[in-house]
């Protein structure tokens, strides 16, 4: 009985973030656009509402190219390993308290660890496709995630020393001490560290050298048409909402708000999630794009050395408080 | 620095390669011969700063009459930007079978592309020229299209092309339209 | 039943909406359709003067995304190639091969008199019109096309996706 | 077949730890229709081989074949970023062949459009190189003041892009109060967009770390490459042909061509900024000092629509033959060859003539700043990164059309 529970709480989480998904779609393109001084989608149901449910259709319904000379296996198996991982990661997110699929111990290296694993899609992508383009993407998204990984933990270690865990509800309890009951504050440099990371995590500009359009075409999912191109839409745009949700988490308080909210407790969490979605977008129409190599000596030469900063700076606090 | 008195010295320094000096609104062009090109344009770039490459370009005299005139000639736009004077050589190339005269790549890297366009588009080749390729039409193009004896639309198709329509042919049995309602043939 | 098709939204003719449930009812077909209609992906690819006018028609003033059209760079992910500009023979055989590389259902914009007809340029290096080697949907006159002209295209490409019967990609 | 984007040859052959890229002809920042055959080692650019052509239409075979009034047309199709500049400099260009003076509001009407252009051109040219370097929004705001500029063409002549405004002997249409009023209303707002876009761009880290250093040309090696325009001033040669050989109006006219010293992408980036502002100014003088007259010049031979003998010309093929006829048999041609040269926004145009007394050319050649720019793009792209090198086909500025003719 309690896994058919949890069967159908799998279920409904499912739906609904696959639905947030897609309206992460239809609201980069609304938002960039007036931004733009243009309207975005505004035909397509009303104000463009169904654009992506029409784009969906449209892929769903598309021909499945595989071209000939690709690695067949691993050609298919890319993109249902970068949406599945970035599924998982889902788990372990708490949205409110109690309100989490897998309360574990260690959600914080569950999380990590299946964010690395979401690159293994992208670089496999970029080999099995077997075209220059995407070899070139894949191999830039190795190199940025390797950089990028390292500055990330241990951008989250100070936060892991001030609440002593690494389950997330615990964390966000544990925040509840400090200023404004957010860890930003405290842990301001860490947060910095974190940011930026997470921009090159999720391939978002000014770090989308995996993908990016003007030189590599685009990039790794150069040869994927149809529902594997979108499955890999939709892993990148889900891989925004878990960082997003890693940082509200972490630095924001989760679902602590300035008051309850009754019978809908996650309020809190996702306003800060849609504030961090609305900086991704608002940094993609500002910014323009690094090279390959100041992006690796920003990682290395700057975040780093940061990151290890922070630590320490945490420590010394940490022992005389 | 007048274009006339540059004109006068480049004869004095070339006296047999120079056949004419000519005036037409105000430029002044020498009809000179091919063989010292490379030395009369280190001449002209050393002494009188001409150190700005105008233009490159070759033309076909088949049906054009003048005293000096052979088959094909290629003309160097030099321009002194320092001086703010021009001057214009026209070499003429005697062999209407195989033109060829030396590059100047040597002193400007960017006539490189030029002299790829006159070798392309006249069939003159430039001796010692690094690369000399075609470079606006394909490469297996048959004739050069600005000779005068090449007719506007072309004297044979390009076999490329020929390749691609058949190839379109074959493939015509996978398109939507033709498999589907037999309309939308493209002949 | 009745009481409840007073509720559904009419988007097209034949496809409604039930706004509670987030749901499109219609025949498989029309649903299809109005997808691939409200989402016509061309790929970036200008050839000459025509493609200045596209980009504009991609701009601020036209906002081609107000269809739902956005440029993909990758002939994989494209659904229309809208030919703008000359075609020489030299780029024709490059030309096809983008079209080969575009999934089914695909569909050909050509733009401009020169796609049309090969315009003014009736010399050796040009093709004299895109059909000669491509199945044009659309044709679009002009030189080059107004940027509305290009969308009153797209609009007519979208009338003719809505037509269609049956073109499903896997089975056909 | 080896010419596509996505092309699926995993190995280099030959020489295996290099890694062989095929950039374009379909390629997002190629500007149209260029093909770039890269050698990498690893990012790196080991060599760098550009292919043209896959826009030859055969322009100076064509040319042959029509009268001058005819080829007037074709040159819109040049660099069609900036018809107008193209326009006047064919009329330049003949006007000197046949020797056909032009009348003074007509020279003034000339700079106006040249400015025009320039500043649509160089727009386009903003636009397309910031979204080569990834910042999309400077795109739509440089194309919504192109957008004013080109319905001020529309009214002007009737088109938007490819105008064909000039004709041989002055313009073909005089300028109405509203278009002048529209004119006023731009230039005096457009100042402050070219700020917008600085702020931008120019405060922004990652641009400036994309630009300044990459492809640094030094002045000797600016004249080496031919380059012209912008891309020459960038490194400090003086050479602007509107100061050189002033053509229309440009003597009366006061401006200051700005140069840049290092020769990187910044200077040539800034340059262009700077010639915005001046463009601007330039537009002001025009609208200030434009003199009253007739917009032909007085004996300019009607070579285009010839008056006597008047004869009906109606559509079909053997008037049009007759009409053209007419026009070729007109006495003004004289035997004589000439090279003039304007300097259009991506650089200095030349067109050099040859007439043997016939009402077509015996020979036209385009000197185009874009195809020696493309030329030099061989020794520019060496070494660097293949981010760089999409930097660096933004920043010289090249229009295909305009390459392969």
């Amino acid at each position: 009985m309690q896994i058919l529970i949890i069967l159908l709480q799998i279920a409904a989480l499912l739906a609904i973030v696959l639905l947030h998904v897609a309206y992460t779609t239809y609201f980069e393109r609304k938002i960039i656009g007036h931004m733009q001084v243009r309207m975005g989608p505004m035909l397509v149901g009303w104000h463009g509402l169904l654009q992506p449910i029409a784009d969906g259709i449209k892929s769903f319904f598309k021909e499945d190219i595989i071209p000939e000379q690709a690695d067949k296996p691993l050609f298919l198996a890319a993109p249902i390993i970068c949406l599945v991982t970035m599924l998982a990661s889902l788990a372990v997110l708490p949205f409110a308290r109690g309100w989490v699929l897998a309360d574990i111990n260690i959600g914080l290296l569950f999380l990590f660890a299946m964010s690395s694993l979401a690159s293994y899609g992208i670089i496999l992508a970029g080999w099995a496709s077997n075209s220059k383009y995407t070899f070139l993407g894949g191999m830039r998204s190795m190199a940025q995630v390797i950089s990028y990984e390292i500055p990330m933990g241990l951008s989250l270690v100070g936060v892991m020393m001030l609440s002593g865990s690494l389950n997330l509800t615990e964390i966000v309890t544990a925040q509840g001490t400090s200023i404004f009951s957010i860890y930003l504050f405290p842990q301001i440099i860490g947060f910095f560290v974190f940011f930026i990371a997470m921009l090159a995590e999720t391939n978002r500009v000014p770090f989308d050298l995996p993908e990016a359009e003007t030189e590599l075409v685009s990039g790794y999912l150069t040869e994927y048409s149809g529902m594997r191109y979108a499955m890999f839409f939709m892993a990148e745009y889900i891989g925004m909402m878990v960082m997003a949700s890693i940082g509200t988490v972490c630095f924001l308080g989760g679902w602590n708000g300035p008051f309850e909210i009754p019978f809908f407790p996650p309020f809190w969490f996702i306003l800060k999630v849609y504030g961090f979605l609305f900086l991704f977008i608002w940094i993609r129409a500002t910014l323009p794009r690094y090279r390959y190599d100041q992006l690796m000596e920003l990682g290395w030469k700057l975040l780093i050395p940061l990151a290890l900063l922070n630590i320490f700076l945490t420590g010394l606090f940490k022992v005389f408080t | 620095m007048e274009s006339i008195l540059i004109a006068e010295d480049l004869r004095n320094n070339f006296p047999n390669a120079i056949f004419e000096t000519q005036i037409h609104r105000g430029q002044f062009s020498s009809i000179v011969a091919p063989e010292p090109i490379v030395e009369m344009c280190r001449f002209l770039k050393e002494d009188y700063k001409m150190n700005h490459l105008n233009c490159l370009t070759g033309v076909d005299n088949l049906s054009r009459k003048g005293k000096h005139f052979e088959r094909f000639e290629v003309i160097y736009q030099l321009y002194s930007i320092e001086y703010r004077v021009g001057l214009r050589l026209k070499a003429q190339i005697k062999d209407s079978e195989d033109p060829s005269i030396d590059s100047i790549t040597s002193l400007w890297t960017g006539a490189d592309w030029l002299e790829r366009e006159t070798f392309d588009l006249l069939g003159i080749t430039f001796n010692e020229h690094p690369n000399l390729k075609r470079i606006l039409t394909p490469e297996d193009w048959e004739g050069h299209p600005l000779q005068k004896t090449y007719k506007l639309k072309g004297n044979t198709e390009w076999n490329g092309f020929t390749k691609l329509k058949e190839k379109v042919k074959q493939l015509k049995q996978f398109d939507f339209y033709s498999a589907q309602e037999g309309t939308h043939s493209n002949d | 039943m009745g009481k409840m098709n007073n509720d559904l939204m009419q988007i097209e003719d034949g496809i409604k909406f039930i706004p509670g449930a987030s749901a499109l009812v219609a025949p498989l077909n029309k649903i299809i359709n109005w997808g691939r209609a409200g989402s016509i992906w061309p790929a970036t690819f200008g050839l000459a003067c025509c493609a200045i006018e596209m980009m504009v028609a991609g701009a601020a003033t036209n906002d081609l995304d107000r269809f739902g059209i956005i440029f993909r760079a990758s002939p994989r992910q494209a659904d229309c190639l809208i030919l703008a500009g000359t075609i020489t023979k030299k780029m024709a055989p490059v030309v096809r091969r983008v079209y080969d590389q575009m999934p089914e259902p695909r569909y050909v914009l050509a733009m401009g008199s020169c796609a049309c007809t090969g315009g003014v340029f009736d010399t050796y290096a040009v093709v004299q019109g895109a059909d000669e080697f491509l199945p044009v949907d659309v044709y679009i006159p002009g030189c080059p096309p107004r940027p509305e002209a290009l969308l009153e295209g797209l609009i007519k490409l979208q009338e003719k996706i809505m037509q269609e019967q049956g073109r499903w990609s896997q089975f056909s | 077949m080896t010419e596509s984007a996505t092309i699926n040859v995993p190995v280099a052959q030959g020489n295996e730890d290099k890694y062989k890229l095929k950039m374009g002809p379909q390629h997002p920042a190629t500007h149209g229709v260029l093909r770039v055959d890269l050698e990498l080692d690893g990012e790196t650019i080991t060599d760098c081989d550009p292919k043209v052509g896959y826009l030859h239409r055969g322009f100076e075979k064509l040319a042959e074949h029509r009268t001058y009034a005819q080829n007037l047309v074709l040159t819109d199709r040049l660099d069609y970023m900036a018809a107008m500049a193209n326009n006047v400099g064919y009329c330049e260009a003949v006007e000197k062949l046949l020797d056909i003076q032009v009348s003074n509001r007509a020279r003034f009407l000339r700079v106006m459009v040249c400015e025009m252009a320039r500043l649509a051109s160089h727009l386009l040219w903003l636009a397309t190189h910031a979204l080569d370097i990834g910042a999309m929004t400077v795109f739509l705001y440089a194309f919504r003041e192109r957008e004013t500029l080109m319905e001020i063409f529309a009214e002007l002549c009737g088109s938007r892009l490819t105008n064909t405004y000039t004709c041989l002997g002055g313009v073909r249409q005089d300028v109405t109060h509203e278009i002048m009023r529209k004119l006023d209303n731009f230039i005096n707002e457009f100042p402050a967009c070219i700020e917008e876009y600085e702020t931008l761009i120019d405060t922004n880290r990652i641009w400036l770390k994309r630009t300044i250093g990459v492809a640094p040309v030094s002045a000797e090696m600016g004249l080496d490459l031919c380059l012209t325009g912008a891309s020459l001033r960038g490194s400090g040669v003086d050479y602007d042909i509107r100061k050189h050989v002033p053509y229309a109006a440009y003597d009366q006219i006061d401006f200051e061509v700005p140069l840049g010293e290092t020769g990187d992408t910044y200077a040539r980036y800034r340059c262009r900024m700077e010639e915005m502002r001046q463009s601007n100014y330039i537009l002001r003088q025009c609208i200030e000092k434009m003199p009253p007259g007739a917009i032909v010049g007085e004996d300019a031979p009607d070579l285009v629509m010839p008056t006597t003998p008047r004869k009906k010309v109606t559509a079909d093929t053997s008037a049009r033959q007759g009409l053209i006829k007419l026009i070729e048999d007109r006495d003004v041609y004289m035997e004589g060859d000439i090279y003039v040269a304007t300097e259009v926004p991506k650089g200095e145009l030349g067109f050099y003539f040859i007439s043997d007394c016939k009402g077509k050319p015996y020979r036209m050649h385009i000197r185009s700043p874009s195809f020696i720019h493309i030329g030099a793009l061989e020794t520019l792209g060496k070494g660097v990164m293949v981010a760089d090198l999409i930097a660096i086909i933004g920043t010289l500025d090249v229009v295909l059309g305009e390459c392969d003719r």
